[in-house]
């Protein structure tokens, strides 16, 4: 206590807001998918699920819920159970073994649910298509909603596509 | 009165997603963040109740009746304590002790549905649940002991009465020190830093997450409300038995309007304290909380002997 | 109840939540905060005593001990802690849960035994003696149940803090010459502990006192 | 011949009955109708305890019963309170033992000593002579006894447990029996009127010397530590509706004697008595349970809470002691009707779990929790009641057990009035001392519900448990009816209870007046816990139907299997146990348990860096028993190789020691002269 916390204090009030202005909301979602985040009325639990990522995009996803971008502030909010979830965000080409824990995650979570896959690898396998190990991309085990290329992709993204989902 | 522990109890039950709503949103922006705004778990709650509802395969009653138990005593201790004014209804029941035990049986209806469960992690969370609240127990009835003595009752209107009749009697160390005791004891049931980190993720740091993993839907969205419910009415208890200003002695709707401001103003700045408090602060290791709960213990002998020796 | 008696009152609390505090935490830069508050409530008693009883000279008392017990004695202890960082964890020989269950017997002790003082006289300062007497026994046990030299040096000045409540409690304010010679030899008792754990430093590398046991064969 | 008379009369008339259907009736129907009449025992008793209760008091000598002393019967209202639990545990208990005895075919013995069992229950607080105390309290120690050596022949614990009851029990006979005879002879009178009229004049050493025999004595009836050794081993072993009598109506004698001579006839004393009882009391409820806490055999567990429900009581007739003292009769007669109400709920809780634990041996053959779990669906009838009982005893709101724990506590907060430097000492820790077996009381109660009940099944025993039959289940809703009046109308009992306070503490000079009865339900009827189950109950409805119109109709729970992190299967083996559940509680008190627990790593054959198999065990066993008996007992085992030199076998010279004690005696006699 004492010097340490007047200092953190200091600094806190030095530095101030870190997050970025909101950009401009991106468009809205799909019609299927518009009445699901309708249902979900601007908060999104979300559950992320590496079915067998670089890491990359997890890295990325990081960032998104990190200060700077600040994607709590649209309502969305990490939870511990996919039982609370109301988003799974899916990355990485579904390996054999993840396979079946992705299905099981998927029912675990109640309708209304949506599932993003997040970077190539998810979308399309990317650099891992036709690898030995690999099942196949996410939408070839849990219907996928919202895709977000790119390897990997940029926080903004990730931060546009849950927007998407809380509408906000 | 019985409407002003209506009032009471329906205050507590939408102010309580409002107060979590502030504490995170004063959280968030000393962390540099916009935050998600204080109507967050009000969203959050109005989204879940929505939801389709699951029931576990081989979960039984206990499962199912334990978010309703937490909702039910958190408005009931909320329709007892005199929030607003110390004619509440209950005035028979409106005893600390039974306050007291009627979050505890909250509390233990919540493992009990840990158990019910029969995975690890409902397991583990109720099982430190339930340490921690064992060991709080000495420290909450000693603390009750010390306030309750020189009223000679335990009814919470009564002491609130007393305390406000006496205002000299706050600054007495025997209730400084009961203060600090129960505000330690508070932190603990409402699984706040240092005892449980109410942000977390890891499962194998959870006490009070832990055990509610498997709910979804409506039934969590019960348990949410419960659990802040239980941290609105703590505050409250707290607020009223150490700073119960502006609490109407009397059910006079001016009296009551100056009460309602002072409990939010109040409330609020409890809740300030907390989060900010929580900046600062880490989460102990389970084996050093029954440290911290001895502690609180021992300050409440020290507050009971106090109250003979000074004062 | 007067307000003077009140204030006496807050300060004697505030005096036994700073002991307990000291007990309480392991780190001994924390205690040493407490110690400065505590050093703080004892200046406060001295202040309301002189006020109470209209003794004048209490004030330069207050005064001095104010300098020595909140700002002196306190910053020796920081040096000595700056000197030697990696032992600022306490080790106490019980658990702290422990020896803060034995702390509130302890209190109650103090409180039994000095009931029949209490009741010779019905003032303020007679009824806050229990105070200073439970202090006085944190003290010992802080003393007996530390390993480390620095928080049994935290200890003694606990101790030290107690016994000057007393007799002020007791006597109404001793006079300055007890007073100072008492803080004096404190002062240079201090010194002695921190010269001698300086040397044992550079002659074990730590200053255990259960690794001391060693020197007896 | 009024009622308490006439029940008593009928109850020795049933008694009788009992045991010779026990003896003579066909094996098919003996559990039925030997069952039938001891209920009728317990009826009786409740009769004669309602009657005494309401007013009544009966008196007869009957002096040819009993060469010299004769046996004399005398109830007043605090006698009333005991026969009333006495008798009600044992009506709920033979109902119950009707289905349990035919189902596990309990022998002949066993039925033909219930009834004798269950009647000297009822002839203990009806005592009025030292000499009849003595015999019915003999008779019910041998009763209980052989009950207990009937749990199972075979199996070597029970005979262990027996010889520890049979040792401890009659120790503690002898104490009492020394105490009884010192006070009788110094007070020249053997009946209770006598005593009561005489032991004023006693001096004070004596009448102190006699109340710390008479302390431990009845405390180690009532398992107070350091004394209850044997219940923990006994209670376990016996058959349940044994169990439930010994732990629900036998060990409350003990708190009778203590209140009856210590309060009553020795006119309560000076203060260090009832300190020394009320820091015992808070002793042994933390003691019991903390061990409770880390238990893992249920029926233990149980009575290692009868243990720490037995010192809160005591801790009431401490504090009422030590008020009575100084001269506070309402402040004592509440803190003695706190202790007397707790005893009742007690023993309404308790019988039920007891039963309850009954039930589930008998369906799964299984005690250790660690092994049960899941019985929920198989048994739900005893699952919810056993849910009621554990209410009861974790003190919380809709339980049994609360209004008595909140009573006690209200006397000690009062107490603070009272002048004295030991008493504010003593108060705050006694609190804390009540507070604490409180909050470990639910964390117990919620294991054993938790991990016995809840979950999944550990073991095939488990998962093909089936529910207790009929009567079984009839006796546990006897036992839950008691619990829930008690849990909600505890004021109903309160004029009868005054009574029997008013009773209790009529020779320690402090008249319980009608004054002070009234400021007694000034104190203690601050508390509605009617009112506060209710409106609980209104709020959980009211919140349900709010749900029901909220979520709309057709909106059915969908089943979905347990989150198992996505890689099944989810087995039992993965979810929490007794053990690990107070694995935290038993590191926290390791200092007071101390467990002995022993890791065992065999290395591979190939390399000793490859681990073929790891043994873990841990027990965690009596450490007051380990501290404290075992080293007497080691002592006495090498006192007796010593003896054993003297005693060869020669006849010569055994009759050498006869002779030489003759001698040595007239000798002594010579030089009194």
């Amino acid at each position: 206590m004492g010097t340490a916390v007047l200092s953190l204090l200091g600094k806190i009030a030095s530095i101030g807001r870190v997050a970025e202005p909101a950009p401009t909301p991106p468009e809205p979602a799909p019609a299927d998918l518009a009445r699901r985040a309708k249902a979900l009325r601007g908060s999104a639990q979300v559950r992320c699920v590496d079915a067998g990522s670089c890491n990359g995009c997890e890295i990325e996803i990081g960032q998104a819920f990190g200060p700077v971008y600040d994607v709590e502030r649209y309502g969305a909010r990490i939870v511990a159970s996919p039982r609370h979830a109301d988003v799974l965000l899916v990355t990485g080409p579904v390996t054999r073994n993840m396979a079946e824990p992705l299905r099981r995650t998927y029912q675990a979570a109640a309708e209304p649910r949506v599932v993003i896959a997040v970077g190539d690898c998810a979308v399309d396998c990317g650099q891992f298509a036709g690898g030995y190990g690999v099942e196949g991309a996410v939408a070839d085990v849990v219907p996928v909603d919202l895709a977000v290329p790119g390897c990997p992709p940029t926080p903004d993204q990730i931060v546009a596509a849950l927007r998407r989902v809380t509408g906000r | 009165m019985l409407a002003i522990s209506l009032v009471q109890a329906f205050l507590v039950l939408f102010g309580a997603p409002l107060l979590v709503g502030w504490m995170r949103q004063l959280r968030s922006r000393l962390e540099g963040r916009v935050g998600a705004g204080m109507l967050q778990p009000w969203r959050d709650l109005v989204k879940l109740l929505r939801k389709a509802p699951q029931q576990p395969e081989g979960t039984g009653p206990a499962f199912r009746i334990a978010p309703l138990l937490g909702v039910a005593c958190g408005g009931v201790a909320a329709a007892a304590i005199p929030l607003l004014s110390t004619r509440t209804g209950l005035g028979a029941g409106a005893d600390l002790i039974a306050v007291v035990a009627l979050l505890t049986l909250a509390t233990a209806a919540l493992a009990l549905a840990g158990l019910d469960t029969g995975t690890a992690f409902g397991g583990m969370g109720a099982s430190r649940e339930m340490t921690i609240t064992a060991l709080a127990e000495p420290a909450v009835l000693t603390a009750v002991f010390a306030l309750a003595t020189r009223v000679g009752s335990t009814n919470l209107p009564a002491i609130v009465a007393a305390t406000l009749n006496h205002g000299a009697r706050l600054a007495s160390p025997a209730t400084l020190l009961a203060a600090v005791a129960l505000g330690v004891v508070v932190l603990a049931e409402t699984g706040r830093l240092p005892v449980d980190n109410p942000a977390t993720h890891l499962e194998l740091t959870m006490m009070h997450e832990a055990m509610v993993l498997e709910y979804s839907g409506p039934d969590l969205a019960l348990i949410e409300l419960g659990a802040a419910m239980r941290l609105t009415v703590l505050l409250g208890l707290w607020s009223a038995l150490f700073a119960p200003w502006g609490i109407a002695t009397g059910t006079s709707v001016a009296a009551l309007a100056i009460a309602l401001a002072a409990l939010v103003a109040k409330t609020a700045l409890l809740g300030a304290l907390i989060a900010v408090g929580e900046v600062f602060m880490a989460k102990l290791r389970l084996f050093r909380v029954p440290e911290l709960l001895a502690g609180s213990f021992l300050l409440a002998v020290l507050a009971v002997t106090a109250s003979f020796f000074l004062a | 109840m007067s307000t003077d008696a009140d204030l006496l009152d807050l300060a004697a609390g505030l005096f036994l939540l700073a002991a307990v505090a000291i007990l309480w935490r392991r780190d001994v830069v924390a205690q040493t905060k407490w110690l400065i508050v505590q050093g703080a409530a004892l200046t406060g008693i001295a202040v309301v005593l002189g006020a109470d009883e209209r003794h004048p000279e209490l004030y330069a008392v207050a005064a001095g001990i104010g300098l020595l017990r909140a700002v002196v004695l306190p910053a020796l202890v920081r040096r000595a802690i700056e000197a030697r960082s990696e032992d600022r964890e306490t080790a106490p020989l019980i658990n702290i849960g422990a020896s803060l269950l034995a702390a509130a017997a302890l209190v109650l002790l103090a409180y039994a035994v000095t009931q029949p003082l209490v009741r010779l006289e019905a003032t303020a300062a007679a009824r806050a003696l229990p105070v200073g007497f439970a202090v006085v026994l944190i003290g010992l046990l802080v003393l007996v149940t530390r390993r480390k030299a620095l928080s049994q040096i935290v200890g003694f000045l606990l101790l030290d803090n107690g016994i000057t409540a007393v007799a002020f409690l007791a006597a109404a304010g001793v006079p300055i010459l007890v007073e100072l010679g008492v803080s004096f030899d404190l002062l240079l008792a201090v010194l002695v502990l921190r010269v001698l754990t300086a040397r044992l430093r550079a002659a074990f590398g730590s200053v255990d006192l259960d690794e001391m046991r060693e020197l007896h064969d | 011949m009024n009622l308490v008379g006439t029940g008593l009369t009928v109850a020795a008339a049933a008694a009788g009955a009992a045991t010779l259907c026990a003896l003579l009736v066909p094996v098919r129907v003996r559990a039925l109708v030997s069952g039938v009449l001891s209920a009728l025992i317990g009826v009786a008793g409740v009769v004669a305890g309602g009657a005494a209760l309401s007013g009544e008091t009966f008196a007869r000598p009957l002096p040819n019963l009993l060469p010299l002393a004769g046996i004399s019967i005398g109830v007043d209202a605090l006698s009333g309170v005991f026969l009333a639990i006495a008798g009600a545990v044992t009506t709920v208990a033979s109902v119950y033992g009707i289905g349990y005895a035919a189902g596990t075919g309990r022998g002949r013995t066993a039925q033909a000593l219930w009834p004798l069992f269950a009647f000297s229950l009822l002839l203990v607080p009806a005592a009025a002579s030292v000499s009849t105390l003595l015999v019915t309290w003999e008779l019910m120690a041998i009763g209980s006894l052989v009950l207990v050596l009937c749990g199972d022949p075979t199996d070597g614990r029970v005979r262990e447990a027996g010889v520890w009851y049979a040792v401890m029990t009659h120790l503690g006979l002898v104490v009492i029996l020394t105490g009884l005879v010192w006070l009788s002879a110094a007070a020249h009178a053997q009946t209770f009127a006598g005593l009561r009229a005489a032991s004023g004049g006693l001096s004070p050493a004596v009448r102190g010397g006699v109340f710390v025999l008479l302390l431990v004595g009845f405390g180690s009836k009532a398992g107070m530590a350091p004394l209850h050794a044997w219940l923990p081993r006994a209670h376990p072993e016996a058959p349940s509706p044994v169990s439930a009598l010994m732990s629900a109506a036998m060990v409350n004698l003990g708190i009778y004697g203590l209140v009856r001579f210590g309060l009553d006839l020795l006119h309560g004393g000076s203060r260090w008595w009832w300190i020394a009882t009320l820091v015992l009391g808070a002793l042994s409820a933390v003691y019991g349970i903390v061990q409770a806490a880390v238990a893992n055999d249920l029926k233990r567990l149980l009575a290692y809470s009868t243990v720490e429900n037995l010192g809160l009581i005591l801790v009431g007739v401490g504090a009422c002691g030590v008020f009575a003292d100084s001269g506070q009769p309402a402040l004592a007669a509440l803190a003695l009707v706190a202790a007397l109400l707790h005893t009742a709920t007690h023993a309404a809780f308790k019988s039920l779990l007891f039963l309850g634990a009954g039930s589930v041996v008998h369906a799964t053959g299984i005690r250790d929790l660690d092994e049960l779990g899941g019985l929920r669906t198989r048994m739900p009838v005893t699952a919810g009641l056993f849910t009621l009982g554990a209410l009861g005893a974790a003190a919380l709101p809709g339980g049994a057990g609360f209004p008595s724990e909140w009573l006690l506590l209200q006397s000690l907060i009062h107490g603070l009035a009272v002048p004295g430097i030991v008493v504010v000492v003593v108060l705050p820790v006694a609190v804390g001392a009540i507070a604490l077996s409180a909050g470990l009381a639910v964390a117990t109660f919620v294991k054993a519900l938790g991990t016995g009940f809840l979950a999944k099944p550990r073991s095939p025993a488990a998962a093909q448990a089936h529910e207790a039959p009929a009567s079984m289940r009839a006796g546990m809703w006897l036992a839950a009816a008691a619990c829930a009046g008690l849990a909600v109308l505890p004021g109903a009992a309160g004029p009868a209870l005054a009574r029997a306070a008013a009773a209790g503490l009529r020779g320690s000079g402090t008249p319980v007046s009608g004054g002070v009865l009234h400021q007694l339900t000034a104190l203690g009827s601050t508390l509605s816990p009617l009112l506060l189950v209710a409106v609980v109950a209104a709020a959980l409805l009211l919140l349900r139907a709010v749900l029901m119109l909220a979520s709309g109709p057709g909106r059915r729970r969908a089943v979905v299997p347990l989150w198992d992190c996505g890689a099944p299967p989810l087995t039992a083996r993965m979810g929490y146990t007794a053990t690990s559940f107070a694995e935290p509680l038993q590191r926290v008190f390791d200092d007071v348990l101390a467990p002995e627990s022993d890791l065992d790593v065999t290395p591979h054959a190939e390399s000793a860096y490859l681990v073929e198999r790891v043994a873990f065990s841990r027990a965690v066993p009596d450490r007051i028993e380990h501290r404290l008996y075992e080293p007497v007992l080691h002592s006495m085992r090498r006192a007796g190789q010593a003896a054993r030199v003297l005693a060869d076998g020669s006849v010569h010279r055994y009759l050498g020691y006869g002779f030489g004690g003759v001698l040595v005696i007239l000798l002594i006699l010579v030089a009194a002269q």
